[in-house]
């Protein structure tokens, strides 16, 4: 086999980083962008906390932050066990967990880099969308949202780029089982952990740098093309 | 018909304007930098909430403090020319334009794309952005996009300051005949006299926030009061006529006013149709005896009503010819001919000097197909 | 779910290569499937005992075992002593330090001239914990205790000194054995500290079948050589 | 002095132009919206690069690409006055007026920043932010900015479009003050008739990007060719005067000219003084026998010389008065006078009519003080 | 004592921590504005390989990234021994150290959000200010730099709390040196690490989260001062 093959196992975990920080960023993006506008546009009491809660992932050193997901949506946390017990899900040392976890902590990137996009779109033209007949939702729709693409395109590389890193809480919430939470930096570890691993350590290291820089040149890419269009 | 009377405040400045327009067509706003005009029609637009006070647009409540009434902007189906353009950049120049047609109910369409994009010359922009547009391009498009949601009222901001004159002169009669056609009250901000008398009917004279005239032109124009804040030195006197009969071969339309006939230079509207001409008052002069051989077409006789110091040195002369009407003349003049109030005179206009005036709405219509 | 057939093992990292071996070896006689998860000892506990589908916990350490027994989340009943380890001191490869005799009063603090003793840190990691307890009984541990680099798990220890970084670490034997980059230049000798416990045990509440028998397996000669390899001393 | 050869490509617009102004003022540019007005202007400024070609000003030769000279913007010392307005948000008034002004070369400051501020009438906004002022505030601290630089050459994108007349009539001479008593020269984008007359010198059309033609304002108003480009459909004639006499209590001016006295209401200018009028073919009638006891003050004798239709189905008739003059009259007036080339007439030109296009430069100096 | 006054560990790990944050803030802020206007504003063959070491530390797991410190600025390492021997600079094992992970670790976000905000800064303003006579760099400085200090309020404000939560490459490059380099999250996890350091951990997550909330609360302050004097 040549040395450049990936072996099952990178493969394995390539797979399911992907998916996980593919996931995590799908579910995140229209929940963050909901949040940046809140944050952006309105003003009600206790946006601080709003906005201290969205943040706290940063703070927080990711163990713990992947202690709290365990203490809340373990089998046996008050969400974990709802969830189990209505529609039969679990999320701890699942998949579904690691994409969670990936999730939290890259929701505050998401939020700030679309928030800042959307405090500079220009209110005017809002207005002018209104008074040509388009409804807030609308206006949202057609005017706002492709007017914040580039903040959008920023946050989801952001986010991505944080999934595929994310270890800390990852390791301490879904565990590190192969095949089922042990994406890209998890195997990474392990491999660091046991001796004579460096070798395949640094191809793993080597792979996620390799998908990071993708992601990034897709999303300059994309970004480019936006920039292109509106001066076009 | 427009019936506002709002109060805000905003930031050191209050604006605390009450005017009634019944006029079906344009009423235009006028004032000095500054004096409220934008912030008046963005209270109409919905774009800013008055303090308080009501927004009344063809007996449609748009605002009502009192009744609690604030439709949102979106509900009062204005069309909104912005003094600063506000194209949107991510949409091509076609999609600014149909951005709001299709949001007007289907029955009430009254614009055609197809007309607007060739009125305005904008056909070869069509794909272009924004961004790569000249000053005036988007300003054209702009009206383009305000004009296709077939607003039920027109609110124009400056619209037309970076146009050419050409252009100005195709698109100042379809605005007015949408007005007149479709009954649009529309309520038009601009420095410019000459499209104010092409276009409007009904004036309001802003001063710092307030109301401080409202009329027609033809009263507000010859008030000599309302001069330092209009800063027009030119005053005259705007009549009202009906087209008697068309002399093709003489290149003169005849119109009726209560002193006679006035003869103008051929304009393309059928006989009966209502006329309004404007006399600009340098443009009269005043002879004791008609003169004879001279291009001059109208040669009125009349009577001197009153004189009095006009603008600089100049001396202006009400002149009684079945209507008002305004002559400017040097001391010079007054002297040589030493006119006193009473006194029969003949009001010499040239046919020429007169077309200038006509109000585009009533014609040429050979813009309009 | 996973198949009631597959057993999941949470196991110390320290563990990783001798258990996925001895998973292999399990799965090939088909006795079962085999699924683990390797971390410290403390976030395993932790995870256990907030729900985790683990079968077979073994720690490397009897205090987090202990922590779980406590809370009646391991069958106690199936807990036993599976491997043990020595604590040693290492210097990398080309270190001028030779063989040191690691006695009461041995002049460590010389042996570092002014450079980091690498360890686990005494606070919470076992290695540290145990060697600071060594060094403690030595009488040494006052003279270098601002001289220790706490690292975050043994693994980082051992990096520290195979980069140069720390001119001395001190590491369990297993690690020491399986890089080149380190020599070991002394074994703590084994009363010096608590002795090296890796205790394994089924979890309570998933005590399936197949878990049973890896437990069991774990005791057969074919998993003792493979632990063995890996330089354990088997209880 | 202005010369300018560039060429650029822009999209599908190709930017060609060549041309000379040596006058020391105001040279117009002109065209309809698209024709690269903002285009040429950016490139004197040295915001857009010619694709080749040179750009000199006043002898300083800004870009050339035989040379490789491409000074930088900061480097031209042009007073940008632009389209948009850009003002910088971030910066208070006053911080915006003094952007530029501390950077210009001490001993070539020679504006002075009271007087502007006083000039344009934004005393009461200098600690507000650019934000929440109007549109026509904007634009007159946008000219402010650009006039505090002391720059060594005026580009002006249509920056009084929102001005109020008022205003309008107030900065417009203090701007060709400056042009005349510093020698900057002015590149002016207009489309007011008015304010081309009043200001400029010379004249450049512009088509499709290139320059169509180039020259005196009083060339290029009159030709007919250029009336579907520049879009006026006055025509009228433009004939430099000088001040001959004052007359107070007659409340005239005598201007002397090729063809004798003219005569309009009172100037606020010494004797001596160069003054342009523009007289509009509109206003001028023509009379085979002079009239009396009239309020004309001018009744000029001269001769027909050419006889055009004009515009629409008027009649344009050239006359010599000692210098050419336009007069447009109805087919009527022709009919009836009987006029034919060569023969001998009066032009009967109202004193008051003529004052609208007297050259603001020369003209009040009131204003300056 | 009452049981709401800090322990002396707990201070120092606070003070250590808003020290090794501050810096690292304060040290890749000007490092940052630069990146984000080289990479918002320049075309240069390789700009996306700068764009992708920026982001590494995002996509690399925490851990390999202090090893990746450990090896280039430790004692042996290539720039270590170089800044030892011409400096008697040491940064492994010191709190420069730590505040070199921290902010190596936010970097990205820093370059992002500043990056995002100077490409929605109106050129035409640059070109305005160069009529008027200034040069590039003070275009820079007086037009736009003040415009983007939105972008540069948010980079900060996410770096630092990022630094406040950086866990893994700390720990990985600098230990876990009480009083050196122990910062909160650092304190956090060794408490959890013993059986019944929970309620000890429980006071230090406490205390990073006030933190963290205050930095943003000042941020959002800041902000909102900021857009205010735009408007005023
Ligand atoms: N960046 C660009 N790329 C491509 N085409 C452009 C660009 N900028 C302007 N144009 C086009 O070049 C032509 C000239 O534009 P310019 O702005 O110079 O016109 P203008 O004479 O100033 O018009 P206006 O009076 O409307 O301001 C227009 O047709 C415009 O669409
Ligand atoms: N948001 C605001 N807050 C405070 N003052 C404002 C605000 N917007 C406008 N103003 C002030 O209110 C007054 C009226 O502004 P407005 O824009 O209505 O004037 P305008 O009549 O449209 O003038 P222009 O002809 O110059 O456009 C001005 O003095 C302006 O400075
Ligand atoms: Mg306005
Ligand atoms: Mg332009």
């Amino acid at each position: 086999m040549s040395p450049f093959a990936l072996t099952p196992v990178e493969i394995e975990a390539l797979r399911l980083s992907l998916w996980v920080s593919g996931w995590a960023v799908a579910v995140s993006l229209p929940l963050g962008i909901m949040a940046a506008w809140v944050l952006a546009r309105l003003r009600f009491p206790g946006k601080s906390l709003v906005d201290g809660v969205i943040h706290l992932p940063l703070v927080l050193p990711p163990v713990v932050l992947g202690y709290l997901l365990l203490v809340l949506f373990g089998r046996r946390g008050v969400i974990g066990a709802l969830l189990y017990k209505t529609l039969g899900i679990t999320i701890a040392f699942t998949w579904k967990g690691a994409a969670l976890a990936s999730a939290v902590m890259a929701f505050p990137l998401l939020v700030r880099a679309v928030r800042l996009s959307l405090e500079g779109v220009d209110r005017g033209l809002e207005s002018a969308a209104r008074t040509l007949g388009a409804g807030p939702v609308r206006v949202f729709f057609t005017v706002t949202l492709p007017l914040v693409v580039p903040g959008i395109i920023a946050g989801a590389i952001l986010a991505f780029a944080r999934s595929l890193g994310e270890f800390g809480a990852t390791i301490t919430f879904v565990s590190n089982i192969r095949g089922e939470t042990q994406t890209l930096p998890l195997a990474l570890y392990t491999l660091t952990q046991v001796p004579g691993g460096e070798w395949a350590a640094m191809r793993l290291c080597v792979i996620a740098v390799v998908l990071g820089m993708a992601a990034l040149v897709a999303s300059e890419l994309l970004a480019r093309r936006f920039a292109a269009r509106m001066e076009g | 018909m427009l019936d506002v009377r709002v109060k805000r405040r905003q930031g050191d400045f209050v604006i605390n304007a009450v005017f009634r327009s019944e006029a079906v067509g344009v009423t235009a706003l006028f004032g000095r930098s500054g004096a409220g005009k934008t912030s008046i029609i963005n209270m109409v637009a919905g774009l800013v909430r008055p303090d308080e006070g009501h927004i009344i647009v063809n007996d449609r409540r748009l605002f009502d403090s009192t009744m609690s009434v604030d439709l949102p902007p979106e509900k009062r189906r204005v069309g909104y020319i912005f003094q600063d353009g506000r194209l949107f950049p991510h949409l091509s120049v076609r999609s600014n334009l149909t951005y709001g047609m299709g949001l007007a109910p289907k029955a009430e369409r009254y614009v055609d794309f197809d007309q607007v994009v060739h009125l305005l010359g904008i056909e070869h922009l069509i794909d272009r952005r924004p961004a790569k547009l000249s000053g005036g391009e988007k300003q054209r498009v702009a009206i383009g996009r305000a004009l296709l949601t077939s607003p039920s009222v027109l609110l124009m901001d400056e619209p037309l300051a970076s146009l050419d004159v050409a252009r100005k002169a195709e698109v100042l009669p379809f605005i007015a005949r949408l007005s007149g056609e479709f009954s649009i009250p529309i309520l038009y901000v601009s420095h410019s006299l000459e499209e104010i008398l092409n276009l409007a009917d009904a004036m309001v004279v802003l001063d710092s926030g307030s109301a401080v005239a409202v009329g027609s032109i033809e009263d507000l124009m010859s008030r000599r009061d309302l001069q330092h804040l209009t800063g027009y030195t030119d005053c005259g006197a705007v009549i009202s006529t009906v087209v008697e009969s068309q002399h093709e071969t003489a290149g003169l339309t005849h119109l009726r006013f209560p002193g006679g006939v006035l003869k103008v230079p051929r304009l393309d509207a059928y006989v009966g149709a209502k006329v309004r001409v404007r006399i600009e008052a340098r443009s009269v002069a005043i002879a004791l005896v008609a003169p004879e051989q001279i291009s001059v077409q109208n040669i009125l006789p009349g009577t001197v009503e009153e004189i009095t110091p006009g603008n600089g040195s100049l001396v202006d002369v009400r002149l009684d010819i079945g209507c008002p009407l305004l002559a400017r003349i040097t001391p010079q003049a007054l002297k040589t001919l030493d006119l006193r109030a009473g006194q029969q005179v003949f009001a010499v206009i040239k046919s020429v000097a007169v077309s200038h005036g006509v109000l585009w709405r009533n014609g040429p219509t050979e813009a309009f197909e | 779910a996973r198949a009631a057939e597959t057993v999941t093992v949470f196991a110390a990292a320290s563990l990783t290569n001798a258990l996925t071996e001895i998973g292999k070896l399990f799965e090939e006689k088909k006795m079962g499937g085999f699924i683990a998860s390797f971390l410290s000892s403390s976030t395993l506990a932790k995870q256990i005992e907030n729900g985790a589908p683990a079968n077979v916990f073994i720690s490397a350490d009897e205090k987090w075992m202990d922590y779980l027994a406590k809370e009646k989340l391991i069958d106690s009943s199936t807990r036993f002593n599976l491997l043990g380890n020595r604590l040693v001191l290492i210097a990398p490869a080309d270190s001028k330090v030779g063989e040191v005799n690691i006695s009461k009063s041995f002049d460590l603090a010389g042996l570092l001239a002014g450079g980091k003793l690498a360890m686990g840190d005494p606070d919470h990691v076992p290695a540290g914990i145990y060697g600071k307890e060594a060094l403690e009984k030595l009488g040494v541990w006052q003279s270098i205790q601002g001289n220790v680099a706490r690292e975050s798990d043994v693994r980082a220890a051992l990096t520290l000194v195979e980069l140069g970084e720390a001119p001395l670490g001190i590491v369990y034997a297993t690690d020491a054995a399986v890089t080149k980059k380190v020599k070991v230049v002394g074994t703590f000798p084994e009363q010096s500290h608590p002795p090296i416990i890796y205790p394994a045990a089924l979890v309570a509440g998933n005590e399936t079948q197949v878990a049973k028998s890896f437990l069991e397996f774990l005791k057969t000669p074919q998993a003792r050589a493979v632990f063995e390899k890996y330089g354990f001393s088997v209880r």
